[in-house]
């Protein structure tokens, strides 16, 4: 019932988005393209964040997949999007991997200021690696569709599909992932680990998994963000970035995935609106939006939208 | 409270809703309210306008637009720029800040030209930036011109159809530190250099050491420091070089990271050790004073502020200015000044008619233009005529006790061929291959 | 051996830089779990009014030391307003909140407050060096160390044992103690915790502000100077351990030494220097050098 | 008497030079009742630790159905099918009571493989099922859809019990599980945790403070002091003992008039 009414309001929402791409000018289809693939990060971190993990260092797979893409790019002439999507998020899901046998023993703040820590060391490694153009980054090749090479609009709008597309299998999967044993362990997690250790569950390879997760969807946003933007740097890897997912996460709240993407669009809205409004003050919306939303909305926007179930689905595997 | 909270979400939410409206749907509906009869042009304008950058670069290219629009829609600028605005037409400018991720500053540049239908964008300061937004501009076909970004890659890595660059490239910078350094200081035998650690820290290092090893193979390099960008403390630096034999030291810092650095080493005399050479060192002087150090050699990135050639203009420009923001105009305002006037020249070569010419018509016109504006003239000569080149000029400061103000002696001038690859040559390359055909 | 030298003072000048910039931030996680991002702000504001104080007092031909007065109580002045206000308009409304939330609190704080900045100051940079150059410098050999410097490793020296000594031996310094060692029997001893946190918050904005008054004349005041200091402090106290004093003078320390034994040896690496003892440190201890993991009972 | 399920040989634990057990040797039949005594710091609750892997003996083995399990964590433990309660019942307070039962019986029907947790459906029916059964057996049904954290003390304990039993333990360890009831409910809870013990024929050993509960539930006592077994029989015996009273229960005017209730 209430499941059958969200699958169909989530579809319907999905099927307008994509319609939406046939009216609205190429500004706002980008904006949401890059809206929608920083949402696959939120949604990463709102996997780690149900079981009261909140990483400082998202940039890291975010940058690794943009890097991933950019250079495949550049190196193979590969210029698939859906590949290239692929390789940036299993490479930045095969790093998460590696670090999660170091960051899964780590909890609270020290988990936060762990993978900030890894994220400015990568930061740094490529802001020292000159042939990269350091600071300046480099641009990332045009993307093709399954053999199409669209231009201008008709690019922006393909796109924007295969992000849709992405978000929504992303969503699906996250989704069976939360009412998997695995998924529906974070609360238990967050709640009491020595409980679940003894029920013969190890937590940190629990854990090992959510990041895994996380890095995979991470890495998939950036080297989507990097296809959209044509351009990637050290700053994607930079701690605001992270700050920034971090901030949208917290709009969205941890409730279920579609706020992931419906948060990040109204961030990106608010910032755009920010800055063609106050170009020099810019921040102090941003604060005060979120500072509202922390004392008003608690539970994020995503109680605004799914209010009847959310708190149990908050608290409910 | 839990009443009252919901209440509160509630109208937060309802806050959001409309804010989400708002940003994606009412700023443009706003934008064409602003936007008058198509009789005015429409300008974006992107710089620093927040963060660390803004004070040295952002602000002062901003003033120099706003004086310089002004000036124009008066039509008050000396001739040939005497025409009211673009050929006769308003120009009305949006100012965006040019802070963010690669990805928002993109998002914005798409904003202007779709959103906004800004006819051109001027700006940029980050060569980062400019190069994410290169192949944008080309494939919306939006005109744009960049007025302070310094990397020599964007026209280097393919030719563009659409992006210009008025100001010259940071390579000429350097190789003329160098010919300066060389000129003033024959007796040096070993340099060290200072510049933070990214792109334009690493390219002004790569371009000062290469030509330095070109024009003199002898004089060796001591230390090299890459502090991280505005790291503010430089005590381990400036003991570094008090260590150091060298008598020279290249720095491509500028403001904020430039005056920190004067401040510490003044207060340890390290320039009591080694001449400083600071190639952007122009920018700070108003606010350094007495401060930077007397016999600093110092750049202007270009003929520009003391070290423009005096003339009709350049007198002119500089008194609207400091008549404004009491302060003189420094290299940002003139690039961003020098740059306007290219568009408006190229956008009047181009106007048939009352019609407003296409950016393809003002992009032909643009094309290897060359004119007299207040840091000399300037040339678009490179780069398939995008890229301007101008002479540079190099000169020594000294601080007038008496007149109470900086003042910049024995100033050499380079032609624009002596310190610019020719057409067609990528910088790097040239600089590695000698120089070649450098006509001083 | 003259390098071993410079290494030595450089390290102890960055070090004690670094200490005062993170001790306030240090006192405040280890009292009441707020990892405060507005740290940022507090030291932004502390420079800036250092700035403003001087540009004031100075090139009066006013004795200067009443100049370095100047500078430093107004900047502290500001910090408590600032630090008075956020506590009380703020944090009051999201105490007990998820660790997280509280930063990004914080974050959101920090936020407003750099606008609050522009329109207070403009955009533009504020020069403060009167105080560096007038405080002169001494030949060591061939080293030349500015007098600001050592007094920067003085104060911070003092600030160590002043801290050391307020939480030992005052009343205010065990309350502190008791909240830091265990929050709900503290409460259940009734000691007013509420009372402990502001008092705490508006001790750490302080300390803030002082960090920036001490630093501006080092630097060119200008927009966005509080950005770099955040995460320099945040490591700091992370290699030293989550709110302990002592932590935080350990991982001072260590990166300062760190960083110039790297500047004059290997300066290519000093980008990665911080956060690679970070990440060392945490491998092998998780909570950093003074803080302990206790073991939960069951 | 059947083959023991478990045998411990020989068990010690230093902390530094902190003795905390030494010289333990105690082996225990399959579904045998055993009710361990003895004041605080007697070493209880280290026995029990070491047992399930929370610490590790400083020497000695413990075998469990004839496996060496000593000094395996506690995962690994509780998957062999040794389980435990806690003197503090650990619960997920931001859960409801069924579903704290839901995810032990689901943790313990999961592989516990990187992938395989993350393809078994959380409310399998399996679980569901034996979540629902188990609040039945333990008689908290009526809490189903309460959140945990506001759950009276004596029910925690129930419920930590419960979701012990979740993973089909064949031993399981209580530590002190009357601790914080009072006195008139205490035989009552003891009751329910027994019968529902017995209905899925766990063999149980239990710390107890309370002498009467220990004699009406136990029917074996093991009596610790200094950290290791000074007598180990029927709960007469051991409640008899001289050492036991001078030491632990103290001298009782009923004496321990044979009072072993049938099991």
């Amino acid at each position: 019932m209430a499941k059958q009414g969200r699958i169909a309001a989530s579809s319907a929402l999905l099927a307008a988005a994509a319609v939406a791409a046939l009216v609205l000018p190429g500004w706002m289809i980008s904006l949401a393209t890059i809206a929608f693939a920083n949402g696959l990060v939120v949604l990463g971190l709102i996997v780690l964040w149900r079981a009261g993990l909140v990483s400082f260092g998202q940039a890291l797979y975010y940058c690794i997949g943009a890097y991933a893409v950019a250079l495949v790019g550049r190196w193979t002439g590969m210029t698939d999007a859906l590949v290239l999507a692929l390789i940036g998020g299993g490479s930045a899901g095969l790093v998460a991997f590696g670090v999660g046998f170091l960051l899964a023993r780590y909890r609270e703040i020290f988990f936060a200021m762990l993978s900030l820590a890894l994220s400015m060391i990568l930061y740094g490694l490529l802001v020292k690696t000159e042939s990269l153009g350091s600071t300046d980054g480099f641009s990332v090749i045009a993307p093709t569709f399954f053999g199409y090479a669209p231009h201008q609009q008709a690019l922006l709008v393909a796109l924007y599909w295969l992000v849709l597309a992405i978000c929504a299998v992303a969503a699906l999967l996250v989704g069976a992932y939360f009412r998997s044993v695995g998924g529906a362990l974070a609360i238990p997690l967050r709640d009491n680990e020595i409980r679940v250790e003894f029920l013969g569950m190890s937590a940190s390879r629990l854990i090992h998994t959510k990041l895994v997760i996380s890095g995979l969807l991470g890495g998939m946003g950036g080297a989507l963000a990097a296809l959209a933007v044509g351009h990637v740097d050290p700053n994607m890897s930079y701690w605001t970035t992270s700050g920034e997912f971090v901030f949208i996460t917290i709009l969205a709240g941890a409730g279920s995935v579609v706020p992931a993407f419906v948060g990040s669009l109204a961030f990106e809205s608010v910032r755009s609106f920010a800055f063609a409004m106050l170009p020099q003050l810019w921040q102090m919306l941003l604060g005060s939006v979120l500072l509202l939303t922390i004392l008003f909305l608690p539970q994020g926007l995503g109680s605004l939208i799914m209010r009847p179930r959310w708190r149990r689905d908050a608290e409910a595997p | 409270m839990l009443n009252r909270g919901s209440a509160l979400g509630g109208v937060l939410g309802s806050f959001w809703v409309l804010v989400s409206w708002f940003g994606v749907a009412t700023t443009p509906a706003q934008a064409q309210k602003a936007s008058p009869p198509a009789a005015s042009v429409k300008l974006g304008i992107v710089s620093f306008l927040t963060g660390p950058a803004a004070s040295p670069f952002g602000i002062p290219g901003r003033n120099g637009a706003e004086i310089m629009i002004e000036a124009m829609n008066g039509g008050k600028v000396p001739a040939p720029f005497n025409k009211v605005g673009f050929g006769g037409s308003n120009i009305e400018a949006k100012y965006i800040d040019e802070t963010g991720s690669a990805a928002n500053v993109v998002t914005e540049f798409r904003n202007l030209v779709q959103r906004d239908q800004v006819d051109a964008v001027i700006g940029y300061v980050s060569s980062g930036n400019c190069l994410a937004v290169t192949p944008l501009a080309e494939e919306l076909k939006a005109l744009t011109v960049f007025y302070d970004c310094g990397t020599p890659r964007i026209f280097e890595e393919k030719p563009r159809s659409y992006v210009f660059r008025v100001s010259p490239h940071a390579t000429m910078d350097n190789v003329a530190a160098a010919r300066y350094l060389l000129a003033k200081k024959q007796d040096v035998t070993s340099y060290s250099g200072i510049n933070q650690n990214y792109a334009w820290g690493q390219d002004s290092w790569r371009d000062f050491a290469g030509a330095m090893q070109v024009l003199a193979p002898k004089v060796t390099v001591d230390k090299t420091l890459f502090p991280k960008l505005f790291a503010g403390e430089y005590g381990a630096e400036v003991s570094t070089l008090l260590t150091s034999k060298s008598q020279v030291l290249h720095t491509s810092f500028y403001d904020g990271d430039l005056e920190a650095f004067i401040y510490q080493e003044q207060a340890r005399a390290l320039d009591k050790r080694m001449t400083i050479i600071a190639t952007t060192g122009e920018a700070a002087i108003w606010r350094l004073r007495d401060k930077m150090p007397n016999g600093s050699l110092i750049g202007a990135r270009g003929p520009n502020g003391p070290l423009a050639p005096d003339s009709e203009f350049n007198r002119w420009f500089q008194k609207i200015y400091s008549d404004r923001y009491n302060i003189p105009p420094t290299y940002p305002a003139y690039q961003m000044a020098m740059s306007l006037l290219g568009l408006k020249l190229a956008y009047e070569k181009a106007k048939k008619g009352d019609a407003k010419p296409t950016s393809d018509e003002v992009a032909a016109a643009f094309k290897g233009i060359e004119f007299e504006g207040p840091s000399g003239s300037v040339k678009l000569a490179i780069g398939d005529g995008h890229q301007g080149i101008s002479e540079t000029a190099y000169g020594t400061y000294r601080f007038n006790k008496e007149k109470n103000e900086p003042e910049i002696v024995d100033v050499m001038r380079f032609p624009a061929e002596c310190v610019n690859p020719p057409a067609g040559i990528n910088a790097d390359d040239w600089i590695k291959e000698g120089m070649k055909g450098a006509k001083c | 051996m003259l390098t071993a030298f410079a290494i030595l003072v450089d390290g102890l000048v960055y070090a004690a830089y670094l200490f005062i910039v993170a001790i306030g931030l240090t006192l405040i996680f280890g009292v009441m779990k707020i990892l405060n991002v507005a740290h940022g702000s507090f030291y932004t504001f502390g420079a800036y009014g250092a700035a403003t104080a001087v540009g004031i007092y100075f090139d009066r031909g006013l004795p200067d030391a009443g100049g370095f007065l100047l500078m430093v109580l107004f900047a502290m002045t500001l910090g408590l307003a600032l630090g008075l206000i956020l506590e009380r308009g703020i944090m009051r409304l999201v105490y007990g909140k998820d660790e997280v939330v509280m930063v990004l609190v914080t974050y959101a704080a920090f936020l407003i407050l750099e606008d609050i900045v522009i329109l207070v100051w403009g955009p533009g940079s504020y020069a403060t060096y009167q105080p560096l150059l007038a405080a002169g410098n001494i030949e060591v050999g061939e080293l030349i160390l500015s007098n600001y410097d050592l007094g920067l490793i003085m104060v911070a020296a003092l600030l160590a044992a002043a801290s050391y000594w307020a939480l030992k031996f005052t009343r205010y310094g065990r309350l502190l103690t008791a909240v830091i060692f265990d929050r709900e029997t503290a409460a259940a001893f009734g000691i007013n915790v509420k009372v402990v946190y502001t008092v705490t918050f508006v001790i750490g904005a302080v300390l803030g502000a002082l960090g920036g008054a001490i630093m501006a004349p080092k630097i060119a005041v200008t927009l966005g100077i509080g950005v770099e200091v955040i995460v320099l402090a945040f490591a700091v106290v992370a290699i030293g351990g989550m709110g302990s004093i002592e932590g935080a003078l350990a991982g001072a320390l260590i990166v300062g030494i760190c960083r110039a034994a790297a500047v004059h040896l290997v300066p290519q690496v000093e980008l990665f220097v911080i956060y690679g003892v970070m990440a060392l440190v945490l491998l092998i201890r998780p909570y950093g050098l003074f803080v302990r993991a206790q073991p939960r009972k069951i | 008497m059947s083959a023991p399920i478990l045998s411990v040989r020989d068990l010690g634990k230093r902390f530094g030079s902190m003795v905390a057990a030494r010289d333990i040797t105690v082996s225990v039949p399959a579904h045998q009742t055993v009710g361990v005594i003895g004041s605080n710091g007697a070493g209880k609750t280290t026995f029990i630790n070491m047992i399930t892997g929370h610490l590790r003996p400083t020497r000695g083995t413990i075998d469990f159905e004839g496996r060496d399990i000593t000094g395996l964590p506690s995962r690994r433990i509780t998957a062999m099918g040794v389980s435990r309660s806690f003197q503090v019942p650990q619960i997920f307070p931001s859960l409801t009571v069924f579903e704290n039962m839901c995810a032990a019986a689901a943790i313990c029907r999961a592989p516990k493989n990187f992938l395989g947790h993350v393809r078994t459906p959380f409310r399998s029916r399996e679980s569901v099922a034996e979540a629902d059964t188990l609040l039945e057996l333990f008689q908290i049904a009526r809490y189903r859809d309460t959140l945990a954290v506001t759950l009276p003390q004596g029910v925690r304990k129930l419920l930590d019990i419960g979701m012990a039993v979740a993973g089909a333990p064949r031993l399981l360890l209580l530590d002190e599980p009357t601790s914080g009831i009072s006195i008139e409910e205490k035989f009552n809870l003891m009751q329910v945790i027994m019968s529902a013990l017995r209905h899925r024929k766990i063999t149980v050993l239990f710390v107890e403070h309370d002498m009467e509960i220990v004699e009406r539930f136990a029917q074996r006592v093991l009596a610790f002091y200094d950290g290791t077994v000074i007598a180990d029989g029927t709960p007469a015996e051991t409640l008899a003992d001289a050492r036991v009273q001078a030491l632990i229960s103290g001298p009782r005017a009923r004496g321990a008039s044979g009072a072993v209730v049938h099991v």
